[in-house]
């Protein structure tokens, strides 16, 4: 079977790059294999997504002796299959290129192929066990990856906080599964899918679920490790983590909430949509506020796991209130927008994997110009920022279409909590996207727009042939996704199909190019002819420009108001632009102060501008809770140091009172 | 002779040890807190040939014999002449107030008389009221442990522990002889760790109290 | 094949008209400033000047400073054609609903606002920086608008809701009053009108679009300026749809049906125009900073008018 | 007893092999060849004790071979071998650093093989009383080698260690006199009533109260030498100042010995319906082990206590466990025993080499090892993520098992249980963390890498030891499986 000789494959590449890693041609080895390894799974979901009935399965004698290791591949998982091993094909051409030139690459290599290998197991696994495993080796692997420049502290801690942020989300699932398979412990997926919860039962399993997978998709207010740890990681990887990793932690959401989880009640739809709406819109502030690359992408993460939370609530919420049809449809704008963001994700982050292979550096401080330095990369960039900015014709848009369209149909349910919170979140939403817009425009304009602002961004030139490629495949993706929709979502209603049991309409009554879910009177988004109208129309301009008028054109100095200056300094930077921003939200939730400090008259200093925030939920959350362990923790290692007689003490107080208690009980 | 009467003379002896015990906790002075250690010894020496005597057990005249020779004699002698030997300042330090100590200790032979009670069915008269004591002879010892602070009444106060011990195995009708060997056994290894111990204290430090070992501790960090 | 033709028509009135509607505006405020102004139909005079001209580049530009005019233009153009103005019996109208509408504008504006920045000057990036937070608040308010009228009507698509509000099914609502007041809000600030932004200013310190826009020429100013008439139109024609369809021919309507309802059009226009002149003659610009606060103010009122139809479904 | 006896009962071999070479080795002058001596006799002790998978014999008055100990038996002689190994590596630095004498060295393989005896005994025992001497003579001959060293520090580990375990093993002597009075009525007198094999059958008729009397006093004192807290104080001090190879072997041979006595007699509890359930009182120590540990390793400095507290720590989940009881639990109970000791004397042998490489035990000290000596530094990265529960090693497994059973039952037992288990990973992640990168020390203090055979000898074992663990998390053999079940059903 192809999944099963791409997934043999994997770990020798590791054992191969462990034993090879000195021999620099090792590393395009292996990531080529990976390529290649990956390339089989993406053919292996596609082959498998058809929907037809009975998902083949595999019981291996591994793992838990009497449950063993059970997998399958269901539509869901077909699905996923494709989303993941896309993004991790793009990743691995690019890092054949990329992966052998990094410093540390000999701490990256070997971690790369067991990383893949995890996240595909997650998929696959049909029990907890093989689930827990896979899942915990994806952020084991990913972790040593984010270390893997160790000689920085920085990144020291960011991968510390990650890797006990993921074993809290472990320690979350694991319960979660105890309960579903009860006391007498049977761990297979199908006994899940059996049992009967309890009300006690199905509200801790939700919780547990919602706590487990959100902390590994970054859900507020559990993102705080996701920017530290995914810009840490050498770009091919952080694309993993932020493009896929972050969308196999959705996957085991799904699983749990709508799958083996019996029945949800709508409150968990409501609780979920608002949580993924003030993660959107604190995810996208953060985001615009950046001045790092890396740390911009990974904090669109956040914003785009939001929305596509916002998504699944609304799709737990219509099941939970037995509107099947309008369920499926949020279901089907969830998936959409986890499709499209690990694709656009993944190119925005090869591309930055790009520029700091051409320029060495990450902050938009030293960027600037690399357009005319870097077409291919700055094209393939500028598709993925119009597509995560949710432009039309791109694919961001129509999952955000789709998202609001199943949004607007809230109302109907007869809870006032989401009579009232549907037209918040909406809110939340929109504002979302147009901030996303914002944020794109400023990074895309600084980066890759204007003059450069450092040398060795005036000597940038456009990388591999392998690596351009990678991008423009993505970018093709983009395109594609967006151009013809419909597509795309009936191959989305065989996976909605088995979990909300309704063959939702995609394009009702209009036919192919006509995106009309449930019925066309609601309203319908055609991008395909959008885009014959739009490039006709496009062509009609031009050319009616250039009849009616002059073709002279003439290169000049910028006019500038009549002043240039030609240091790249008087250019707009990253706080410059998000200063109107920054003033009109960041005050309030970031407590931004500035000050300015002027020299004295006659002072030839410069002047300074210094901008103060500070992280609400670092500062509200985790740092309390970091003061309250060590204050224990002071208190608890007194007991290192007491005397022999005190020790003496403490066994003869454990005597007494143990003597008591039985006393007592028999007493009873 | 009648079952009431050998019970009575076993519950005496008994008793007599628990009241060492809490001599022990009574004293002002090593050399006393010697001397009483030994009488408990004695104490126990009697009840344990008693047993003897009256479960025809004869094995456990060796018991009775290790108490008297070793306990009541050798190892007072030893102590004392270490402590002449170092020179150790004569007087228990406590770290608990004598009067409190003995209120504790006879809460604990409250405690211990009150787990004993419910042990009625099968098990003998005999057995239940000399467990009582020997619970409480254990508890006792540990108390001394933990109340004072010389090295050489804690080791005191480990053999009275010990003593407990042997109570309640003289007692319990028919226990074979591998646990008093075992008892002796290790009392001697005791014993000998201990010189040990002394002996490289000696080494290092001018006093026996426990309180210069423990100036590290471990691991500050 | 109706439809056909009267999108047809719909495409060339759109962009026909956008010049005259804005320098009609411009007219109207030379009127009430006291001055004679230009005549209405100077900004065709002056779009065609402008294609004469030679267009200078900035050495610095790329390629994507050449493409926005053009991208911007089509995208707007592109939008207008779908708004019904005199018909909603077009045969494109329901390739894009009122959401797909607000993104196609925001296309215009992110190529705009890369184009600014693309230079490398410190007005461009000023002017990208503004109008991006203009957007970022006026967007919201769009959806949240568009939000209320699906409640109301059941859909999103422009003709639709036409048909329902014709239909009569609709009343005089609270919340759609505070729509509308919502949209005007939105639609000032996105046509950089008074009191966000000033379309006749180039004080530096002061200007949004404007700045953006600085260093073209020639043609690709052109394009720009096209581009801006025709939004202009497009919002009043919005404007005018949603809140005041009556005269709009519905499918079926025939020729006649279409001219009264191209009639009703053309006096909706100029009213709302006259109305805008009036608004910005009577009120001073502010302050950037203050943008949030009236915009913000603009998305309070579309979730305003969402919640307020509780209210009117409670009663 | 005769020559053809031994090898009639391999049982009695595997015994006199380790007490007749712990006298011979005592009087053999070379520590060099006494130290490839004590391997290769810790290597026939493992062969011979690998015959009992083979035929099992028939249990006599005073050994016993059943389910339980057999593995036990198997684990503790094949750690003791590999131990053996590492520790002629170890013993060959320390002397040529000349911490220790001649003297020293040879009184030190002979108590190894001394404790490796008793050990051996107290698992096989078929009397409660022979066991509780084995276990005594453990603690005798494990402080002499603590105080090994004859630092200030090592002399008062030992103190510690001798004063808490003699006073814990006087109370389990309590206790097991107590299970004697309970039996005796029944069993009549003499040594029946303290033959487990006899016992077991009989547990139920036994005096309830005298039972629950003697529990508390085991509990106590046994769970001293298990190291539960709070009754753990010398545990770590041990660890820390004895010879690198002993704390090896105490972490993950002796502490398994006491708990499997304290096991031994829950079984007889459990076997009688009228006890009150010894479970609660279990749990609640290995809660407060768990608590505790979590929180000291947070402000730990010294390497070896470090690990030393994560034995606690685990010893803690264990007794937790056992006492939640039921199939899965005590599976996972019996499964955490092995995989602990496996990798838990992997890390120790780590241990004495970066000791020994770098010549420091302080953590901030020990930076980059990753860098500095890969083999070792990714061998003791993945023994420290075995230990702190990480798939795909066997630690993951029996947590995966106690914490999910645990929760399906008592779902507030589970939630103390998950964050101590939190909170000692947190705590490990971040000293792994600064061991294994960063910028290298400088090797000016210690003896910097190894090479050739010194290399094999300190990370062969290690390497071993964590290929067993990693293989054991994904694939449990099936007699290992049947083993455990027998025995969980056993303990109720």
């Amino acid at each position: 079977m192809l999944i099963a000789g791409a997934l043999m494959t994997l770990p020798l590449l590791a054992v191969f790059a462990i034993l090879a890693g000195r021999r620099d041609f090792s590393h395009g080895v292996v990531y080529a294999g990976c390529f290649v390894a990956s390339a089989a799974l993406l053919a292996g979901g596609l082959q498998y997504l058809g929907g037809h009935s009975g998902a083949p399965s595999a019981v291996l004698p591994l793992g838990l002796p009497w449950i063993k290791a059970h997998f399958r591949i269901d539509n869901l998982t077909a699905l996923f299959l494709l989303i993941i091993n896309l993004s991790a094909a793009a990743a691995s051409a690019f890092a054949v290129g990329y992966g052998g030139h990094l410093p540390q690459r000999r701490r990256v290599t070997p971690f790369y192929p067991i990383f893949l290998l995890a996240m595909n197991l997650v998929l696959l696994a049909d029990d907890a066990f093989t689930f827990l495993v896979a899942w915990e080796c994806m952020s084991l692997a990913s972790w040593l990856m984010v270390v893997s420049d160790h000689k920085d502290a920085e990144n020291r801690r960011a991968g510390t906080v990650y890797v006990i942020m993921a074993v809290f989300g472990t320690f979350c699932l694991l319960p979660c599964f105890g309960l579903l398979a009860g006391p007498g412990g049977d761990y297979t997926f199908d006994a899940m899918r059996l049992r009967e919860l309890g009300s006690l039962g199905g509200f801790l399993v939700a919780l547990l679920a919602i706590l487990g997978t959100g902390s590994k998709a970054g859900l507020v207010p559990l993102h705080a490790w996701l920017p530290l740890a995914h810009p840490a990681a050498p770009s091919h990887v952080s694309a993993l983590m932020s493009g896929v990793m972050t969308k196999v932690a959705l996957y085991g959401m799904i699983r749990i909430l709508l799958d083996l989880h019996g029945e949800l009640s709508w409150h968990w739809g409501a609780a979920l949509m608002l949580a993924g709406g003030v993660t959107a819109v604190l995810g996208v502030l953060y985001a615009v506020l950046q001045d790092d690359l890396k740390k911009l992408l990974a904090y669109s993460t956040v914003e785009n796991i939001g929305v596509a939370i916002i998504g699944l609530g609304l799709a737990i919420a219509f099941k939970g209130d037995g509107q099947k049809e309008l369920a499926a449809l949020a279901l089907v704008a969830s998936l959409y927008h986890m499709a499209n963001h690990s694709v656009f994700k993944t190119l925005l982050f090869l591309g930055s994997g790009a520029v700091i292979a051409a320029t060495g550096h990450r902050s938009l401080g030293a960027l600037g110009g690399l357009l005319n330095r870097m077409p291919w990369t700055g094209a393939a960039f500028l598709v993925g920022a119009a597509a995560i900015a949710s432009l039309p014709p791109l694919n961001g848009f129509v999952s955000e279409w789709l998202i609001l369209q199943s949004l607007f149909k809230g109302p109907s349910m007869p809870h006032w909590a989401m009579k009232f919170g549907v037209p918040v979140v909406g809110a939340f939403l929109a504002l979302a996207a147009a901030l996303a817009a914002t944020c794109f425009v400023r990074a895309y304009g600084i980066a890759f727009l204007g003059r450069p602002r450092s040398d060795a961004a005036a000597e940038a030139c456009d990388v591999s042939f392998g690596m351009r490629a990678s991008m423009a495949a993505l970018a093709v993706a983009c395109v594609v996704m967006g151009v013809i929709p419909v597509t795309v979502t009936d191959a989305l209603t065989h996976v909605v199909r088995p979990l909300t049991g309704i063959d939702l309409a995609v394009s009702a009554d209009l036919g192919w190019p006509w995106l009309s879910p449930v019925s066309a009177t609601r309203g319908a988004y055609s991008a395909t002819i959008l885009v014959m109208f739009g490039l006709s129309l496009f062509a009609v301009a031009i050319f009616v420009v250039h009849r009616l008028g002059t073709q002279a054109t003439r290169r000049a100095d910028p006019w500038d108001c009549g002043h240039p200056e030609d240091i790249p300094e008087s250019q707009y930077t990253g706080p410059s632009f998000a200063q109107p921003l920054r003033r009109a939200f960041g005050h309030t939730i970031f407590q931004a102060r500035e000050s300015v400090t002027m020299p004295e008259p006659g002072d030839t200093a410069p002047a300074k501008h210094t901008v103060s925030m500070i992280d609400p939920i670092w500062q509200g959350l985790y740092v309390p809770l970091g003061k309250a362990v060590d204050w224990i923790a002071d208190h608890v290692n007194k007991l290192q140091y007491l005397t022999v007689r005190g020790y003496l003490l403490m066994m003869f107080g454990t005597l007494v009172f143990m003597l008591l208690v039985v006393a007592v009980r028999q007493q009873l | 002779m009648s079952q009431q009467f050998s019970y009575d003379i076993a519950h005496l002896i008994g008793a007599t040890v628990l009241m060492a015990g809490f001599g022990l906790l009574y004293q002002r002075r090593v050399f006393a807190v010697l001397n009483t250690f030994a009488f408990q010894a004695v104490a126990l020496a009697a009840a344990a040939a008693w047993q003897a005597h009256v479960q025809h057990a004869p094995h456990l005249y060796v018991t009775a014999a290790i108490a008297l020779l070793f306990k009541a004699m050798a190892v007072p002698f030893a102590l004392h002449w270490l402590i002449e030997k170092l020179g150790i300042h004569r007087t228990v330090e406590t770290a608990l107030s004598i009067g409190w100590t003995m209120i504790v200790g006879v809460a604990l032979v409250a405690l211990s008389i009150m787990l004993v009670l419910p042990v009625t069915a099968a098990a003998s008269a005999l057995t239940r009221e000399s467990l009582a004591l020997a619970m409480s002879v254990v508890l006792l010892g540990m108390l001394m442990m933990i109340t004072r602070r010389n090295a050489v009444t804690q080791v005191v106060g480990f053999m009275a522990l010990e003593n407990g011990l042997i109570l309640a195995a003289v007692s319990a009708k028919g226990m074979p002889l591998v646990v008093e060997i075992s008892i002796a056994f290790s009392v001697l290894v005791a014993m000998t760790v201990f010189g040990i111990f002394f002996f490289r204290i000696r080494e290092r430090f001018d006093s026996l109290d426990v309180a210069y070992l423990e100036s590290y501790r471990g691991d500050r960090s | 094949m109706n439809a056909i033709l009267w999108q047809a028509v719909q495409i060339l009135l759109v962009v026909a008209l956008a010049p005259l509607v804005t320098g009609y505006v411009r007219w109207v405020k030379a009127r009430l400033q006291g001055r004679r102004g230009a005549a209405p139909w100077q900004p065709y005079r002056d779009l065609y000047r402008l294609l004469q001209k030679e267009a200078v580049i900035a050495h610095s530009a790329s390629w994507i400073f050449r493409a926005a005019p053009y991208v911007t233009f089509a995208s707007v153009w592109l939008a207008a054609c779908i708004v019904p103005t005199f018909t909603t019996n077009m045969v494109l109208a329901p390739a894009a609903d009122l959401i797909a509408l607000v993104a196609l504008l925001a296309v215009g504006r992110f190529w705009t606002a890369l184009a600014g920045m693309d230079v490398g000057t410190s007005f461009g990036g000023l002017g990208a920086s503004r109008e991006m937070l203009i957007a970022s608040l006026a967007e919201p308010a769009m959806l949240m608008i568009t939000f209320s009228l699906s409640l109301v009507s059941g859909t999103t698509a422009p003709a639709k809701i036409v048909a329902f509000v014709l239909a009569g099914n609709v009343g005089i609502e609270v919340s759609l009053g505070l729509a509308l007041a919502a949209m005007v809000m939105v639609a000032i600030a996105e046509n950089g009108r008074i009191p966000i932004d000033n379309p006749a200013t180039h004080l530096e310190l002061t200007m949004v679009h404007e700045a953006m826009v600085l260093e073209y020429s020639g043609r690709h100013l052109a394009m720009v300026e096209a581009a801006a008439m025709v939004r202009l139109t497009l919002y009043i024609a919005l404007i005018a749809t949603l809140f005041a369809p009556w005269g709009i021919a519905q499918p079926g309507a025939g020729a006649i049906g279409a001219l009264l309802g191209l009639a009703a059009f053309l006096a909706k226009t100029f009213v709302l125009g006259s109305v805008l002149a009036l608004f910005e003659t009577s009120i001073a610009k502010m302050r950037v900073f203050r943008y949030a606060d009236f915009l913000g103010g603009a998305l309070l009122l579309g979730l305003l008018a969402t919640i307020f139809l509780y209210v009117s479904e409670a009663v | 007893m005769s020559l053809d006896a031994l090898f009639a009962n391999p049982l009695l071999l595997i015994l006199a092999i380790p007490l007749a070479s712990a006298g011979f080795l005592a009087v053999l002058p070379s520590w060099r060849l006494a130290s490839w001596l004590n391997i290769v006799v810790s290597g026939t002790t493992f062969a011979a004790s690998l015959t009992l998978f083979a035929h099992r014999p028939a249990p006599t008055r005073l050994l016993f071979i059943d389910d339980f100990n057999v593995y036990l038996v198997a684990l503790t002689t094949f750690v003791g071998f590999t131990t053996a190994i590492f520790s002629a590596g170890y013993i060959a630095r320390e002397s040529a650093a000349a911490r220790l004498s001649d003297l020293h060295l040879r009184f030190y393989h002979s108590m190894y093989q001394a404790f490796l005896f008793t050990m051996l005994l107290a698992l096989s025992a078929n009397n409660t009383g022979v066991m509780w001497v084995a276990v005594e003579a453990a603690t005798l001959t494990t402080v002499l080698m603590v105080s090994l060293y004859r630092t200030r520090e090592a002399i008062e580990a030992a103190w510690k260690y001798f004063i808490l375990c003699s006073v814990g093993i006087g109370l389990a002597l309590f206790g097991t006199t107590l299970v004697y009075l309970a039996a005796q009525p029944v069993m009549g007198d003499g040594a029946d009533a303290m033959a487990w094999t006899l016992l077991i059958g009989q547990a139920a008729k036994f005096q309830p109260d005298l039972l629950n009397l003697a529990f508390v006093f085991l509990l106590v004192g046994y769970g001293t030498k298990v190291g539960l807290a709070p009754l753990h104080a010398w545990l770590p001090d041990a660890h820390a100042e004895g010879p690198t190879p002993i704390s090896a072997v105490l972490s993950g041979l002796l502490l398994n010995v006491a708990l499997y006595a304290l096991l031994r007699f829950k079984m007889l509890i459990a076997a009688n319906p009228d006890t009150l359930a010894p479970g609660p009182l279990m749990v609640l120590m290995g809660l407060s082990s768990l608590f505790l540990s979590g929180f000291m390793l947070m402000r730990r400095g010294d390497i070896k206590r470090l690990f030393a507290y994560s034995s606690i720590e685990h010893m803690g989940v264990m007794t937790f466990a056992f006492g939640m009881g039921g199939p899965l639990a005590n599976f996972a109970g019996l499964l955490h025993m092995t995989m602990h000791s496996l990798t838990k004397s992997g890390i120790f042998f780590a241990v004495g080499a970066i000791t020994q490489n770098l010549g420091t035990k302080r953590l901030n000290e020990i930076t980059g090892l990753t860098v500095s000596h890969p083999a070792l530094g990714w061998g003791l990265a993945v023994a420290v993520l075995a230990i702190a529960g990480m798939p795909p090693m066997g630690v993951f497994m029996s947590e995966f098992l106690v914490v999910s059973s645990t929760f399906a039952r008592q779902p507030l037992l589970a939630v103390p249980l998950i964050v101590g288990l939190l909170i000692a990973f947190a705590a490990l992640a971040t000293r792994l963390t600064g061991m294994l990168f960063g910028e290298p020390q400088p090797a000016q203090r210690g003896h910097g890498g190894r090479t050739g055979l010194s290399s094999w000898l300190a990370y062969g074992p290690l390497w071993l030891h964590v290929t067993m663990v990693v293989v054991a998390g994904l694939y449990l053999p099936a007699p290992l499986v049947q083993w455990f079940e027998t025995v969980a059903k056993m303990l109720g």
